[in-house]
Order: structure tokens, then sequence, then C-alpha cells
């Protein structure tokens, strides 16, 4: 047993958990992120804001007078840790619940083992939107949240005709078809799209195929370091076309990375960041700063990582419980909600994705972040509207635009 | 003799490498159940032409048959299976692995069960390997390496035997052995085609010889016709004749 | 051993000069091997249990590889493509079929004949074009790239096989696991115990089946192929049909990994093919002792194991360890760390039992 | 003009593709045609070289002298690492595969351990000028020049100086020069660190055009191994053609078809090329002369 208990012990080191809380029955919570490997740019802040979290609520007497535990693992940003690791957690460390994932891919491998023993995760990430599984609850925002705001406001300040880079994988690819949905509906025009292999880091030939239609602005969803190398080289290609993103900024932090002026003129739609600029996030960032001085920055992730533990703990001590029925049933009532870093948030029962507040971003000439606009209370509509609804059903799929859930 | 068919005919064959014309137009008939000696200075083009009719090249042009057969394109182990084997200059044998296992490779085609067994074992005394069995094949000695792979050639039972310089590297008296080796195969019916440097070697076995130059047929004849052929004892003058 | 009378064919190639490990002394420790493996499940918890199935999975297409690299002396760097081909096959099959009436089991077949086929044409235009050496891993590691990249894009709703979604670079789920039709009341084999035992028996078939094949005459040409190509097809071997026929068993046991790997997790992606995971077979291979399939048997599943736990307990610094590994491996023990202790102990016994003697 | 605009661009793309792939091969074309070392730790020379570049250029250092210096450190590091583990697997190259595969992966987990997951960019240098509807980047015109002239450098090296002339002989046959008295240990070494120091330098002049991240150097690698393979053993028949002919190809497939068809089009010519030439381009300019 020894062995199980050494990351646990290690997790409650970091911690500095040695409180007499100890003799109440735990919660334990699973962590699964990305520390090392292709993603770990992002993800390490999300680790650190479950640690966070975790760290006050057990101050402030645990939930229910209940500590929690932290099972933390490194998913090395390999699909197969996550398998592994996931039936870890569920079946050795018998969590309560489960924080994991950061790639789309990440996620869909360890959801058939999520599902197979019923457990409970949380997945803190931005993503491409569609997961309709009860098993899961999404805090990161969704594309209809992110470009429903974001492109109409392009379109009415810059024009109609549009440019889509994407990557060449689902995220890129549901993205761009939002994108085209949005730009039609608002009478706008599609003048080029172009999906670009992850891993790719040369962008010198799409740089031109962008100056040869001359569009009024791009959407660029490139997602990886090796394609956030497409900033650079477009700027020293002299292609100063204004940018939107829903990707950038908000999660690699890339204004902080790259030289200026590359992201200049970028706008990007994101639930938070370091720099909104209200009393809630100021005093939100202040506290993570005194636990973790180094952190290079917080980005919207970490503070969905953040805001979930205290979401469990509201429906733990709502439910009774931590059995996932009891907890559905509250999520059920309509009115999980709590006053996050970011503003209000509100779990929908429908989906169990969250509605956020979405900042409108702009990076300028120095990579210093304005906020020219705020939409507060953006649901997450499309799955409930689309039909996905968890109160009845649970299906354990994730629908596309293009392949929406049977209607009958 | 050149009424029967022969056992090996090369038509008019040609190789190129690159610029280089390495054979030039060999016409050349071997003839069943002789021993037939191929010589010339280095460079004449010996190992080509061994490796044309052995199929590790293929030919410009020109043919190559055996009994009679067109073979210019076979691939190298369908030669092997019409009756032709090789022991090569560098002792081709697999080192990694033991010596009764390098026979046994060399007969499974061929035998199975007790018979491999046996045939194994009578090999190994023929070749005075049996207290080698078991050792590695690379750790043998020079002399017995190329033993095995005479061993490993002539388990096959060809009808044709091609070797390239079989006695390099050995002494004067296992020369000799390796020449009534030949000659005991070769009255069995096994027809010989041998590349040698070493004449006295050659004047020991050779029916006939054939001298190329330049990738061309030079001469041909009985070792005493070309030994006294003043022409051919210039290019290799040329070369320093030992 | 030359003169050593023909026993039961089965027998006799069991064992013989391509496997290490004969006689009684080594066949009854299979047997307690075996049997402490049947029953392991017993005092194991269902996590340990479905992680063995997990390790088992992997160890068909290291065995794969040390046919062909280990006895054939023919570097593939592509296993991977094959284990994602049949991954992905099993998917489809099953997605259409679901798992009923033992169709699961069929499509586990089916997807393991496929990986077989794609092999021979890929093998084909390989041992038939006589490509060999390094040129031969970069062909094939291009070929598995090809493979990755091309499903990491088949995101879109037009990448559709009948009912199943390839579903792009985010990976292709929600086929059934397999099951065994019983009486109306089918057993689903959720990674547990009737995983395990099902896995543990396709594993010792499988291993003994290579034992025998490669003690058998196909064996022998394999090695001497490895050893000396030349000689080998001047004795009258076609060496390009062997090559392709070690590299067409390899590639179905590959298949067979993916397959059984998809079924494991229901769950198949494109990263299964990419440069990482085409790596960790030769890693596997190589540090368990590619001369023998026994060492790689067990190097396999030690370092699985030991990767694995360097990833809970070495936290970051576990990939640092096992590159570290690897270069220790080549260079102190160049046939494999198991191997290097096999060679080591029967040496250390050799000399103790002929001081024993004297 | 429209169409000289069009064909400068063609040529742009082009000529860009041909020094990325150029310039990502030419030190692994050494090591492997030379050696015989399958360098899998290649692109981490190149993460090393884009690093130590970087941060001279962030401490002041003019960008030439900083890409210089990248090189160099890479090459000793190269010429360190062949001493300890490359020297003894000379015999047994899929071994340092293995082995080279094992450095990479210290050396990419230890950089994200010791120096985090990124490093500031420097900025790309000069300024782009316009052509008809499009502008471009001088930069790399620049890169274009470098790996032009790299070509030009190494082709000197080997034919006209001591060491070029010893590393062939050396190469060619060991036993030989071992008995003329070259100290082939040190030749083995310079040539080793030869290969590294030129992936470094094209680590440092992509430094200011790239995300700098520990895993940088795969973005290197697959292209630089497909241009080597095509081209064969020989950096002046192989490499450098096998760049030129890939570089019209990618640039062409991109242009039409977009980036998958120019990243698959390249690994397919690659097979193609294989099966057609077993031994690259070289070996078929060479062919059957030995």
């Amino acid at each position: 047993m020894n062995k199980i208990l050494t990351p646990i012990m290690m997790g409650m080191g970091l911690l500095g958990l040695n409180s007499p809380l100890m003799a109440e029955e735990s919660i334990k919570l699973g962590v699964l992120e990305d520390q090392s490997g292709d993603f770990a740019v992002a993800t390490i802040g999300k680790v650190h804001g479950i640690q966070l979290a975790t760290e006050e609520i057990n101050a402030d007497g645990g939930i229910d007078g209940r500590p929690l535990e932290l099972v933390i693992y490194d998913t090395q940003s390999d699909n197969t840790r996550y398998q592994e690791f996931m039936r870890r957690v569920l079946q050795r460390d018998k969590v309560d619940a489960v924080f994991a994932g950061f790639s789309s891919a990440s996620r869909e491998a360890y959801r058939p083992i999520v599902d197979q023993f019923k457990g409970l995760a949380f997945y803190n990430n931005q993503y491409e939107g569609g997961v309709c599984d009860a098993n899961m609850i999404v805090t990161g925002a969704v594309p209809e949240q992110q470009f429903s705001t974001l492109i109409p406001y392009m379109m009415e300040k810059y024009g109609k005709r549009v440019y889509t880079i994407a990557a060449d994988y689902n995220f890129g690819q549901i993205s761009a078809e939002w994108v085209r949905d949005i730009v039609k509906e608002n009478g706008g025009e599609m003048v080029g799209e172009e999906f670009i292999p992850l891993g790719v880091s040369q962008f010198s030939q799409t740089i031109q195929n962008i100056q040869r239609v001359q569009p009024d602005f791009i959407v660029t969803l490139l997602v990886g370091t090796a394609q956030s190398s497409y900033y650079e080289q477009a700027m020293s290609a002299n292609l100063r076309l204004p940018m939107a993103s829903s990707v950038n900024v908000g999660q690699g932090y890339e204004h902080k990375r790259f030289n200026p002026p590359s992201l200049a003129n970028m706008y990007v739609t994101t639930n938070y960041i370091e720099e909104v600029d209200t009393p809630a996030s100021k005093a939100f960032l202040e506290k993570w700063h005194q636990k973790f001085p180094d952190e290079p920055y917080v980005n919207q992730e970490a503070e969905n990582s953040y805001l979930a533990v205290y979401l469990y703990k509201q429906m733990v001590e709502r439910a009774g419980s931590t059995d996932h029925d009891a907890i559905r049933k509250v999520i059920a009532e309509g009115d999980v909600c709590m006053d996050a870093p970011e503003g209000k948030v509100c779990i929908d029962p429908k989906s169990q994705h969250m509605s956020h507040t979405i900042y409108l971003a702009r990076v300028g000439e120095d990579h210093s972040i304005t906020f020219p606009k705020v939409w507060k209370n953006i649901k997450p509509y499309w799955l409930g509207d689309a039909g996905c609804d968890l109160t009845q059903s649970n299906p354990a799929t994730q629908y596309t635009p293009s392949n929406p859930p049977s209607k009958n | 003799m050149t009424t029967s068919t022969p056992i090996l005919e090369t038509q008019g064959l040609n190789k190129w490498f690159g610029g280089l014309h390495v054979t030039n137009e060999v016409d050349f008939r071997l003839d069943p159940g002789e021993i037939h000696c191929l010589i010339g200075p280095n460079g004449a083009g010996k190992s080509t032409l061994f490796k044309l009719l052995l199929g590790e090249h293929t030919p410009s042009a020109g043919r190559i048959l055996f009994e009679g057969k067109e073979i210019t394109i076979e691939p190298s182990f369908a030669r092997i299976r019409r009756g032709i084997s090789v022991k090569f200059q560098v002792p081709g044998i697999f080192k990694e692995l033991r010596v009764h296992h390098n026979l046994e490779i060399a007969l499974q085609r061929r035998l199975k069960g007790d018979a491999l067994d046996a045939e194994i074992e009578r090999l190994l005394g023929f070749l005075n390997l049996r207290e080698q069995a078991d050792k590695l094949a690379g750790a043998l000695s020079h002399g017995q390496k190329q033993w095995l792979e005479i061993g490993m050639a002539v388990s096959l039972r060809p009808k044709l035997l091609l070797l390239d310089e079989p006695t390099a590297g050995m002494t004067p008296d296992e020369t000799h052995a390796t020449g009534e080796v030949i000659q005991a195969l070769n009255a069995e019916g096994v027809t010989v085609l041998a590349v040698e440097h070493d004449m006295a070697f050659v004047r020991q076995i050779a029916q006939r010889v054939t001298v190329l130059h330049f990738g061309a047929v030079f001469a041909q004849g009985t070792i005493d016709e070309i030994v006294a052929d003043d022409r051919v004892a210039a290019i290799y003058l040329g070369q320093g004749y030992d | 051993m030359a003169n050593s009378p023909h026993k039961m064919l089965f027998h006799k190639r069991l064992e013989g000069p391509q496997t290490l490990g004969k006689g009684k002394g080594f066949w009854s420790g299979f047997l307690l091997v075996l049997a402490a493996a049947c029953v392991y499940p017993l005092f194991a918890d269902g996590y340990d249990v479905g992680n063995n199935v997990y390790f088992f999975n992997w160890v068909f297409m290291a065995l794969g590889l040390c046919l062909i690299w280990g006895y054939g002396g023919i570097l593939s760097f592509g296993q991977v493509a094959f284990f994602g081909i049949a991954g992905y096959c099993y998917g489809i099959l099953t997605i259409n079929w679901g798992a009923a009436y033992g169709l699961s089991l069929v499509a586990l077949g089916l997807a393991v004949v496929v990986a077989g086929l794609v092999a021979a044409l890929l093998g084909y235009f390989l041992f038939y074009g006589r490509i060999n050496g390094v040129f031969l891993g970069i062909v094939t590691l291009s070929f598995t790239l090809v493979c990755e990249r091309f499903m990491a894009q088949t995101a879109g709703p037009q990448w559709t096989v009948g009912t199943a979604r390839l579903n792009g670079f985010n990976g292709m789920g929600g086929m059934p696991p397999l099951t065994i039709p019983w009486f109306g009341n089918d057993i689903i084999l959720f990674p547990d115990v009737q995983l395990y035992y099902l896995i543990l028996a396709l594993l010792v078939a499988v291993y003994l089946g290579l034992r025998v094949l490669l003690n058998s005459r196909f064996g022998n040409v394999l090695v001497a192929l490895r050893d000396n190509p030349e000689r080998a097809e001047m004795l009258g071997y076609d060496i390009r049909r062997y090559q392709l026929t070690a590299f067409v068993i390899a590639s179905m046991l590959a298949g067979l990994s993916g397959a059984l790997y998809t079924a494991w997790g229901q769950y198949i992606t494109p990263s299964s093919m990419g440069m990482t995971a085409a790596a960790l077979p030769i890693i596997w291979v190589a540090v368990g002792g590619r001369g023998d399939i026994t060492t790689t048997l067990v190097g396999t599943l030690l370092v699985l194991a030991g990767f694995q736990a360097l990833t809970v307990y070495g936290s970051q610094y576990a990939l640092v360890l096992m590159g570290a590994l690897l270069v220790i491996t080549v260079l102190a023990a160049p046939q494999g760390l198991v191997m290097g202790v096999v060679n080591l102990t029967t040496r250390l016994w050799r000399r103790f039992t002929k001081e024993a003697r004297s | 003009m429209a169409f000289l605009s069009e064909l400068f661009a063609f040529l742009y793309q082009a000529g860009d593709a041909f020094a990325f792939l150029v310039l990502a091969a030419c030190g692994l074309a050494i090591v492997f045609g030379m050696m015989g070392v399958i360098n899998l730790a290649h692109g981490e020379f190149i993460l090393c070289g884009a690093y130590v570049c970087a941060t001279a250029t962030r401490l002041g250092m003019p960008l030439p002298l900083s890409v210089l210096l990248g090189a160099l450190v890479a090459g000793i590091v190269g010429m360190i690492l062949e001493r300890l583990v490359i020297r003894h697997l000379y015999h047994r190259p899929l071994d340092t595969i293995v082995a080279t595969w094992g450095i990479s992966m210290i050396a990419t987990q230890g950089t994200l351990i010791v120096l985090g997951s990124t490093l500031p960019g420097t900025g790309t240098p000069l300024g782009s000028f316009t052509l008809g509807d499009y502008s471009f980047s001088q930069y790399r015109l620049v890169l274009i020049g470098t790996a032009l002239a790299t070509l030009v450098g190494l082709y000197l090296l080997f034919t006209r100086t001591r060491f070029g002339i010893l590393a062939r002989a050396t190469i060619q046959m060991p036993h030989m020069a071992q008995a003329l008295g070259i100290n082939t240990g040190l030749v083995y070494s310079l040539t080793f660190g030869l290969g590294a120091g030129l992936a470094g330098l094209a680590g440092g002049l992509y430094a200011p055009t790239m995300t700098l991240v520990p895993t940088m150097g795969s973005a290197f690698l697959v292209e630089a191994f497909v241009t080597v393979v095509v081209g064969g053993a020989d950096i002046f028949l192989g490499t450098a053609p096998a760049a030129a002919i890939l570089g019209v190809i990618k640039a062409a497939l991109t242009s039409w078809y977009g980036q998958l068809a120019g990243q698959i089009g390249l690994l397919l010519t690659a097979i193609v090329v294989i099966r057609v030439m077993p031994r690259g381009l070289s070996g078929w300019l060479l062919r059957e002369r030995g």
C-alpha cells in the first residue's frame, strides 16, 4: 500500500497538510495533467490552480468538515498515460472525482474508462465543444461562447472578408466550421480557409496565400508550439492584418512569450486571463502569486481548474455526499453557480458545461492587453439546443455541428 | 566435346558500370564434366563475370544459358536451385552460428529428420571439423572456414561448382588437398569453374583455361597452350606475374 | 547436439539453437511462472490485473519486432503503423457490427489479417526492391508518419466508414470491448480478470508458437540471412520471401497488439502511429535483448512496468531516466539488459559448477 | 508584372523550403554519410544552437555572432557526446539509433526541467520588401543565401583543406589512415562535431523565426531525414539536389493543395525514391562504380 500513498503524501507535502483535519475521512481528487511533454507550457498552471483551491478549502475546514486530498500524476502529454492513470485513480486510489486532460485527444482517451467505472471527471479546458456525457463536467469555454461574440465584433469593426487558418484536427476543423457558419449568418464571406497539420512550423506559403486574397481579418486557430511560429513569420513578411482567435493568449500567453509586435492587433475571446482588471481577479492573482511566486502566467485553464474545485465543494455540500447521482441531482436543479475570479459562472444542467463571462482581449503594439468589450453570462447553448439533455439520458458521445444528436 | 549441350554458356555478354566496360562481348562455353579455370590479371573482369553468372549483377547485354535454358535475368536463388553452387573468395559462412548449424542450413532444403543429422555428421567428418561442431563458425581458423564453406557449397549436390580463388590464404599442403577434393568431386560428375591466381594449382586441376583481359576473352586452351602463348605472358608481365 | 536423435518433432522445435532455455529446468521454471500468472488475479485487485493486461497487450508487438529485428536483422521503425491499422480496423468493424454473436472476436481476427495484408503490400515493395539496412528503417518510419498525419486530419464528417467516424486526431472511441458469446448471456471482457486470462492464453500461444517457428527450418534461414544474406541466397533460399514472411508475421503481431489495445481502452488515436510511439517498441526490445524472444518478453514487461513506475514516482524526471537507461543499455549491455543478466548468471553458474567439480 | 511576381513568389517559396531542408539536413548528412551513424539526437543539437543563439542575442550579442556561437557550442557538445557514447558504437549502426534516441529524450526533458517550458524569442531581424501583391521577409532571403554558402563552404572544406582530405581518407580507409599516422579518433570527433555544429547553425538561424521550446528539434528531424534518405550518403551529389527537388515539390504541393499535401507528398516522395534508387540520389549518380 506504500506505493499508493507516496504520490498522495507528495501532494500533501506541497500543501503543507498536517492539520487535525486528517482525522476525518478525506475526499480524494485525482489530478491528471501534462507536467512534461508538448503541452506542459499551458498545463502546469492548471495543477497549481487545483493545489491553491485545495489549500484554501482545507484551511477553511474542508468540504463538510472533510479534508481534500490530491492524487497527482504527470501524464507526459501522452494519451496512453491518461488511460493508465485514469484506471489507476479510479480503481486503485478510488478517488471521488478527477480533474483531467488538456488535449481533446487525451479526454477522449480517458472518457471510456470514466464511463466504465462511473467516475466523475472535470475537464477544465477550452475545447471544440460537443461532449454530452453525464460523467463529465466541462468548465472550459466552447466555440459558441467564444465565436458568437468574437466574429460579429470583428466583422463590424474590420469588414466581412474573412480568412481562417486552423490546425488540421478536430479542434481546428470544428472551430473553423463555427466561424464559417457565423460569418455566413452575419452576411460575410469566407475568402480562404487553410488547415495546417500539427507540428508544421514553416508558414511562408500560407502567408503568401493570405496576401493573395487580401482578407479584412484573419481567424487564427493555430495550436501547439510549432504552429505558433506563424506569428513571427507573418510579422517578418509584413502581413499586418487584424487577427481573431479563440485559442491564443488565453491559453499559451503568446503575447508574453513572443517579441512584440508579432501579435499586435490580435483579438481574443477568453473567459479569463491574468490581465483582467476586476477586484475579484486582482485578489485571486495576489493569492496565486503568494503561493506560486514564479508562475509565468495565470491563464484561463488555470482559473477554470481553480474554480472547478470550488464548484465541486458546493455540489458535494449541497448533495450531502460525494455520490455521483446525488451530485447530478444538484446540477439538475440548475442553480450551481459561483462568483469566480472572472465573474459569475453557472453549470448548465443539460450539457454540464458552464456559462462564462467572456472578455474580448486586444493585444497592442507593445503586447499590452486592453479589453474593448466584455459579455456577461454567455451560455453554452449549442448542445442543449441541439438535443443533448443529460437530465433525461446519457449518450456519452461527442457531437459536432455537422454530426448533431439525432432528434427523435 | 563441344558437340554436347554446354552446361553453361554465355552469348555476347556485356556489362557497363557507368562508362566503364568491365565485361566485353564474352562468349564462353563450359562443357559438362570439365574443370575449367578462369585466369587473368587483376581487374580483368573475372569477379564481375562470376557475379553475372550468379545473378548478383544483371548483364547490360547478352544472354546466359544453363543446360540450354536461359537464366540471364533469373534471381540468384533460382540459379542455385538449377544446380549451380558457389564458394566465395572471402569465406561466406554464417559467422554467428555454430558449425553444425551452418551445415544444417545448407542441407535442410534437401534433407530432413534423421537423414539430415546423418549427413551433417558425415560432412563434419569429411571436413575434419567434428571437434569444432559446436563452435561458432566465426571462431574457426581461416583454413577451417574455407573448408566449411566448401562443405556447404558441395552439400547442395551441384551440377556446376563455381570457385572464387578457393585456395586464397591456404598453405601449399592445404592447397594441394583442396585440389584433390575438387578432382574427387569432378570424378563424381560435378563441373567446376574456378577463378585462380596460383598457376601451380591451375596446372594441378585445370583441363581447360580461359584468360580474361580488359573484360574480354583473350585466349582459351589447355594449360600448356596458354603457358606457351607469349601474348598471355606479356599481359601478365605487365602486372607482375607470380 | 549435432548427434542428438530426433525426438518428437514438436518438442524438438520448442527448444533449439534459436531460443534460450532448454531442458527440464527451464520448462519447470516456465510452468511455475505460468502457474503463478494463472493464480495471480486471485491475489491482486482489479486495477493491477487490468494494468497487467495493458502491459501484455504490447508484448505481441515487441515479440514481432524481435522476430524481424533480432532474428532477421531487419529494423522496422514502423511496426506501430500496423498497430494503428489493426486498431482502427477493430474499431470500424465493431462499431458497425456490434459485439454480439462473437463478432468482436471475428473483428479482432480480421483486423490482424488486414494488418498482415498491408504489411505484405509494403513488404513486397521493400524486400523485392532489395531495400535494407537503415533505409528500410526510414521507409517504414515514413510510412507510419504518413498514416499518422493522414488519420490526424480525418475529423470531418466525410471520414465515416459505415457508422464509424474516424474522428481525426481526437481518436476513435465508442467501440465495444471484446465479448464472448455465452448462451445468450455474453461475457464482456472489460480490462479485468476475464480479459486477463484471454490475453494470457494468447500470449502463451504466441510465445510457444514463435519458439517452434524459430527453431524450424524457417528460423534457421532467418538467422542465416541476418548473418550473411549473400550466402543464404547462394544456398538457394529466396531471402526476399523469408524477409517478407517474417515482416508479415511481425506486423500481424503488431496488429494483434493494436486491436487488443483498442478493445482494452475502447479507444485508438493517430498518436499511436506517431514518432514517439514508433520508438517505444524498439526501446523495449533493445533493452530486453533482441537476440531472443524470452529476453524480449521479460524485458518488455520489465521496461513497461519500470517506465510506468518511473512516471508515477519520478514525475518529470521519468523521461530523463528512461533516456539514460537506453544509453547505458546500449553501451554496457549491447545485447540487452535481460540478456546481459542471463549471460552473466550462466557464466557465474559455470564457474561455480567447475569449482565444485574440481 | 503579375506573372513575374507570381513566379518570384513561387521561387521564393521553393527557395525557402530548399534552405530549410539543406540547413536541417546537412549536419545529419555528414554524420550519416561519412560515419554511418543515424543520429536521432540531431534535433536536439538544433535545439542547442537555437537556445544558445537566442540567449546570446538577448544578452546583446549581434545576431550573426550569436548564430556562430550557437553552432560552436552545439559542435563542442557533439564532440563530447562522440567521445562518451557514439565512439563505442561505430560497428553497430542500428544501436546508434537507440542510443541517440536516449540522448534525445534526456536533452529534451532536461531542457524542460532546467530552462522551463519556453524561452522568449528575439524577433526576426531585417524588414520586408514588397513585390506585386506580396510582401516578403528579407531574413528568409538571408536564410536561402546562408544555405547556399554553407554548401559551398562544406565543398571547400572537404576538397581544399587538410582536415577535409584527412577526414575523407579516414572514413574510407580507417586502417590505412591509422597506419599513416593520422589521429583517426580525433578525425571522427571533429567530423561528428562538424555535423552537430551544422545542426546548431540551423538552430541559430531559425531561432528568431520560431517558438523556442524544448521539443522544437522535432520540427526539423523528419524533414531532415527525408532529405538525407532521398539524397543518399553524399552531401554534394545527394543532399543538395535532394533538397532542391524536395523544396520544389513541397512548395508546389503546399501552394496548390495545402500544407497537408506538402507534408504527405514529401514523405511519399521519399518512399518512392528509395524504391527506385535504394541508395538515394547520390548512390544513383555514382551507381555501381565501386
